[in-house]
């Protein structure tokens, strides 16, 4: 018997049991890692993790809320560099500068989201580039960040297993707290209101949905765990300067693991970084010379054949027609 | 001094204006943000390079040749591939783009390796006075070609009946089909023409300045600024555009110096975005 | 939700794909991180061929300790995630007792606090980042040179010898080119000259007309350029566009000659002072033979390449840690450590001993590019 | 106090004026049309009223309440329900969850989402879409979307329905169908201003009507008058249903 959740999407008490089992087997093996395996792989993992994080960030602002930050590495940059200087400068202990990290992504992403998320799509898009290179144009001429020259963090106490397990759970941590967050918003009005402005503003506003708000805050949940997420970066490496936290690239990243995960799915994008960061990781060390040609490849097959991402897949049965979908819907 | 500054911003913002244009182009028609274009200027720059160290011939003699290239380029990747996610939004075309960006940058990186190169014509070191200001002749060249590249596009969009059936699709995609109009054809061909314009752009980019395969992402930015400043798919727009940003380049280092040069120039990109988000006389918005 | 099992099981299975590719050996292995792909690869590639080249030496005299030296080399991509991920997996993975690396300065320091944790020497070749040696860390050491002492180098020749009277410093915004500034800056001034004006610039910057003509009229005589290779090419390009031949242009830290002549252009660079680590043309007295073996034999093995500086870096780098392993008696880390800072080596960029924050201070010279080719001026050391 | 008034309303897009000083009145509990040839304003009009679009000139009166620079989900609050004329669900969500985002925010405060839902079901088992209910609108047909258009608006309990060409694109059957559902709409004492160019729909249910052409009103009556009116004739009925309706006056007469 079919039944319906709140928002009214059908659930089978059957499958949901299924999934139950799965994700907390996932979950248990997730916490469970560390454990098993040593060094490498528990770091490479933690780097999936804050790639979730990231996706997840855009996710929210542009998987549900439709409005496209590309630029959204900012925050991942300014969280960064408010732990850097908090911890260098003033003799912070990491989690309140982690906190403070959180505070000001969200205090900058509100303050500013108002002036720019007026401006419809691509010019939303451009603004938040512009923002992040203006971002770190001021950081690299400013003294008290280190200009160019960049900062090193305090070092991380214990040794080098505990490192990297502090790190993997805490972006871990992070990961899951940012996908209950999503979780959360999914099932309630809010998920609502997002996708209607993101499928039609104009529609949402009519049907009575006051945009600015909502898209202000939207930002600001994506901003607040990017922000946690550079905050994390910047003590686990303990060395950063402008070109690592502001590079373009990640950001153009996060949009891929969204896009193959599933844009405005809860699990999708975690599921895109794990797939795009695993894949890359073998695909680079093995075909090095021809990574940009599989990483690009991907991408591209990814855009022709499934636009909706791998969560649209699962559940269904796979036939040619299913890939050929994506083909026969966006052809013009 | 001033003067100089001037004809220096003059001179960078014809092939920043340039530059815009192929971008904007396609922005224009098809709602396509082409991140890919950064690399199809410099695959023009690579072939270019390549044709002067094998013919020993006049750079400028190549710029036809690497349009031409890129052109045939742009029409097959926008006729095979572009079109299949057209209707797919800017998220989608925007990836799809940059995939093609990453395949591009492998392709020269697989040809060429990834060492920096560059053209260097005898006459490059000369130049003459005009009140004072120093004018390089390569660059007053460069500037010439670039505008007169894009003046005639502009033409051609305006005056020709191919023109007229682009301007068509752009605006009414079901109503050009019902007229007659292939619209795959007019799109790819608008792609083809901004990837042509991109090839011969690279062969002017690499006469100023060394490439290497990864020099696209510096570009990027440019494309956006001036694009945006003119208001997307305009190009009287994104020639005004190209020269402000040129001028903005040179006042900000008399003024600030070159460290706060890019501060400026991105802080005037987000003051324009919001006072004047259709840019300096972009299109109005009809309901 | 079959679907979904599906992809789990693809990316476990692609996991343990990866995990299983160690297996036991029993030569000494060597960790290398080098940017073997991105815009560094050219660079990082040429390091590793150096250090090939040593490899294939050291074993053919019949290895170390009795047992061949292996190469492990990663790819760091000069990021400093990305190389901390390499060094995770040589230390782990590979439990390599040492490692050479990793080419960028930023990617150094972030592998420099895993290395201390590890308890592994870190030997770094190219990274010219003052805070890589200072404060000076027990398990790094360095062979390349830095600001500071290029600076102090300079000091004899730069205002005396070059007539650097005013100068104006082209400079990356950057910590390479801020520390360039500082220590070069003293060095004009101590010497009564003086700096007209500096100018920063962002890595990939395009158009250096503005910042020139600002230069042509502050009255400089000289303009210091610090960049990279393509960077300092583009402004050598356009002073040579603006017509500025008559004020004197030096390059610093070792951008090869050769390079700017191809990418400026021979009339563009003519005249133009390079400031050079490792030069092929011009070894030290009782060095040409060792000089002119390496290079044939880099030739013979990589024919389309024209050798450069971190060629030689990486070649010497490998025999410093190959004496050092001979010096310990064993392959094991703490030993090399200790055994490093007895090390000697008269390797080609220098003659290579530690001082007491653990810097070699290698060959540097500078020279006048005429006609396309570059001619010693002067011997720094 | 009049229920919705339009004093001098004018839209300017740059050079061009889209709606030229109109003055209109509705009045409570009636069914207004609106008609005129293709770019004759009227959509502009409605933008104005909803607040998609502002008002360049002029004033607009809901209840005695100025619209001018009011949000457009201000405006929806006061009791304004809107459905397009090219149909505009979202498309990402099923049916059920279209209408539940007017149930949800259409009221203020805001409902919650049981309610909400229960409301929604409600609402499509009257416009004949229960069966549906759950079916991503992309895969929805013409008319279906149309009474979806209708069912999210109505799910505001607004007081004024403004219905943007609901019955262009549909066979007669389906157009009687709608004039029966606007009809119904009306009976419960909600207002309805609709544009539609199908005559026989307008002439049939409006109680009166205004007529646009290039931006101006050039007639505000029954629809008697309407179809009797030189100029309307001229201008949008054209010239084949004049001399139609001449003919017919002549044998008349």
């Amino acid at each position: 018997m079919a039944e319906r959740d709140r928002l009214g999407r059908k659930t089978t008490a059957g499958g949901a049991w299924a999934t139950r089992t799965v994700f907390g087997v996932l979950l248990l093996a997730a916490f469970l890692v560390p454990l098993a395996l040593r060094g490498y792989w528990v770091r490479l993992l933690a780097n999936v993790f804050m790639f979730g994080i990231l996706a997840q960030g855009v996710n929210i602002i542009a998987g549900y809320c439709g409005y496209l930050a590309l630029g959204n590495i900012l925050f991942f940059g300014l969280g960064a560099y408010v732990t850097a200087v908090l911890m260098t400068h003033f003799g912070v202990p990491f989690p309140v500068a982690f906190a403070a990290s959180g505070a000001g992504a969200v205090i900058f992403s509100a303050g500013i989201g108002l002036l720019i998320l007026r401006l419809k799509g691509q010019y939303f898009l451009m603004a938040t580039l512009a923002l992040s290179e203006l971002m770190r144009e001021v950081i690299s001429s400013l003294d008290i960040t280190g200009g160019g020259r960049g900062l090193t963090l305090p070092m991380f106490t214990g040794g080098a297993a505990t490192v990297n397990n502090f790190f993997y759970y805490l972006m871990l941590l992070l990961m899951l707290a940012c996908t209950f967050c999503i979780w959360l918003i999914d099932r309630s009005y809010l998920g609502l209101a997002f996708k209607a402005i993101k499928f039609d503003e104009d529609a949402a506003s009519v049907m009575g949905i006051n945009p600015p708000p909502y898209k202000t805050a939207a930002w600001a949940i994506s901003s607040l765990f990017t922000g946690f997420a550079g905050s994390a970066f910047a003590y686990w490496m303990g060395y950063i300067d402008p070109g690592v936290v502001f590079e373009i690239t990640p950001s153009i990243k996060m949009y891929l693991m969204m896009v193959l995960g599933g844009a405005g799915t809860v699990w999708g994008p975690v599921a895109g970084a794990l797939f795009i960061e695993l894949v890359s990781e073998l695909a680079w060390s093995r075909f090095m010379e021809y990574q940009f040609l599989i990483v690009g490849s991907i991408l591209i097959l990814t855009c022709l054949f499934t636009p909706k991402g791998l969560m649209d897949l699962v559940g269904k049965k796979f036939t040619w027609s299913l890939f050929t979908k994506g083909i026969r819907e966006n052809k013009i | 001094m001033i003067l100089q500054m001037i004809i220096n911003g003059l001179l960078v913002g014809g092939l920043y204006a340039s530059i815009g244009v192929s971008f904007s182009l396609v922005y224009g028609i098809m709602g396509i943000i082409n991140l890919a274009q950064g690399t199809q200027i410099i695959l023009g720059a690579y072939l270019t390079c390549a044709m002067v160290q094998f013919f020993h011939i006049d750079p400028f003699l190549t710029l036809p040749v690497s349009g031409f290239v890129l052109f045939c380029w742009g029409y097959a990747i926008q006729r095979c591939i572009i079109n299949m996610v057209g209707k797919g939004g800017v998220v989608l075309t925007s990836l799809l783009t940059f995939g093609l960006n990453l395949v591009l940058i492998n392709i020269i990186l697989l040809i060429w390796n990834a060492d920096f190169r560059g053209v260097n014509p005898a006459y490059a070191g000369k130049n003459f006075e005009l009140f004072g200001a120093t004018i390089p002749y390569v660059r007053l060249a460069v500037f010439f070609v670039a505008v007169v590249a894009t003046v005639s596009l502009h033409w051609f969009l305006g005056h020709t009946q191919t023109g007229n059936a682009i301007h068509a699709s752009a605006q009414n995609k079901r109503a050009a089909q019902i007229v007659g109009i292939n619209i795959r054809h007019s799109y790819a061909l608008t792609f083809a023409i901004s990837s042509g314009l991109a090839g011969a752009m690279g062969t002017l980019y690499v006469i100023l300045k060394p490439v290497s395969p990864f020099s696209g992402a510096d570009l990027l930015m440019i494309l956006f600024l001036v694009a945006v400043l003119g208001g997307l798919g305009n190009i009287p727009g994104a020639l005004l555009g190209g020269v402000v940003m040129g001028l903005t380049d040179s006042f900000s280092v008399l003024c600030l110096g070159m460290q706060y040069q890019k501060i400026v120039l991105f802080l005037g990109f987000i003051l324009v975005l919001i006072f004047l988000p259709r840019g300096f006389f972009g299109r109005r918005f009809y309901g | 939700m079959k679907g979904m099992i599906g992809i789990v099981v693809i990316v476990f299975s692609l996991v343990v794909l990866g995990c299983g590719s160690a297996g036991a050996q029993e030569a000494i292995k060597i960790g290398i991180i080098e940017p073997l792909t991105g815009p560094a690869a050219y660079d990082g590639q040429s390091v590793v061929e150096g250090a090939r080249l040593a490899e294939e030496e050291i074993n053919a005299r019949g290895g170390v300790l009795g047992k061949q030296i292996r190469l492990v080399v990663e790819d760091g991509k000069a990021d400093p995630a990305e190389s901390v991920n390499a060094a995770e997996k040589l230390l782990v993975r590979d439990q390599v007792p040492v490692i050479m690396g990793a080419w960028a300065s930023s990617a150094t320091l972030a592998v420099m606090p895993v290395m201390k944790k590890n308890a592994t020497p870190l030997l770094v070749e190219t990274a010219t980042s003052l805070k890589v040696t200072d404060p000076p860390s027990e398990w790094v050491y360095r062979i390349c040179s830095n600001s500071a002492i290029d600076g102090q180098l300079m000091e004899k020749y730069l205002v005396p010898t070059l007539g650097f009277k005013k100068a104006a410093f082209m400079a990356a915004n950057n910590d390479f080119g801020r520390a360039v500034v500082t220590f070069w800056s003293e060095a004009v001034k101590k010497k009564g000259g003086t700096v007209v004006l500096t100018e920063y610039h962002a890595p990939g910057e395009i158009n250096f007309a503005p910042s020139l003509t600002k230069i042509s009229t502050s009255g400089a005589d000289s303009i210091i350029i610090t960049s990279d290779i393509q960077t300092a090419s583009n402004i050598i390009k356009q002073t040579y566009e603006m017509g500025l031949t008559k004020i004197k242009r030096l390059v610093t830290n070792g951008i090869p000659s050769e390079a700017i002549v191809k990418l400026a252009g021979v009339e563009a660079s003519e005249g133009v002072l390079v400031h050079n680590y490792w030069v092929p043309f011009a070894p030290p007295k009782g060095q040409e033979a060792k000089n002119k073996q390496f290079m044939d034999k880099y030739t013979a093995k990589y024919p389309n390449k024209p050798v450069d500086k971190y060629a030689a870096f990486g070649y010497d780098g490998i025999r410093v840690i190959a004496q050092a392993i001979v010096t310990a008696r064993a392959a094991d880390p703490v030993k090399i450590k200790e055994a490093l800072k007895k090390t000697k080596v008269d390797g080609l960029t220098g003659n290579i001993q530690f001082d007491d924050k653990n810097q070699a201070r290698p060959y540097s010279s500078v020279s006048r590019i005429e006609k396309g080719k570059p001619k010693l001026v002067v011997r720094l050391n | 106090m009049k229920f919705l008034e339009g004093a001098g309303v004018s839209r300017y897009f740059g050079g061009l004026v889209a709606v030229n000083e109109v003055d209109f009145i509705v009045e409570k509990g009636e069914i207004f049309g609106l008609i005129g040839p293709n770019g004759a304003g009227k959509t502009t009009l409605l933008n104005m009223i909803n607040g998609i679009l502002p008002i360049s000139a002029g004033k607009l009166y809901f209840q005695g309440q100025c619209l001018n620079g009011l949000k457009p989900h201000e405006i929806t609050h006061l009791g304004i329900g809107r459905a397009f004329q090219i149909v505009r669900p979202f498309e990402g969500l099923t049916a059920l969850q279209n209408v539940m985002v007017g149930g949800i925010f259409g009221s203020k405060p805001r409902k919650n989402t049981k309610e909400a839902s229960r409301g929604a079901e409600e609402m499509l088992a009257f416009v004949g879409l229960s069966e549906k209910m759950n079916s991503q609108v992309a895969g929805l047909t013409i008319p279906d979307r149309k009474r979806l258009e209708v069912a999210r608006a109505l799910v505001m309990n607004p007081k004024l329905l403004l219905l943007d060409e609901v019955m262009s694109a549909l066979n007669p059957k389906e157009v009687d169908a709608m004039m029966e559902m606007v009809t119904k709409v009306n009976s419960q004492g909600i207002t309805v201003v609709m544009i539609e160019h199908v005559m026989r729909a307008t002439m049939a249910i409006c109680h009166r009507i205004l007529v646009l052409h290039h931006g101006r009103r050039i007639a505000m009556d029954t629809p008697q008058e309407i179809s009797q009116n030189e100029e309307v004739l001229k201008s949008y009925l054209g010239e084949r249903f004049a001399r139609m309706e001449a003919e017919r006056r002549r044998t008349i007469d």
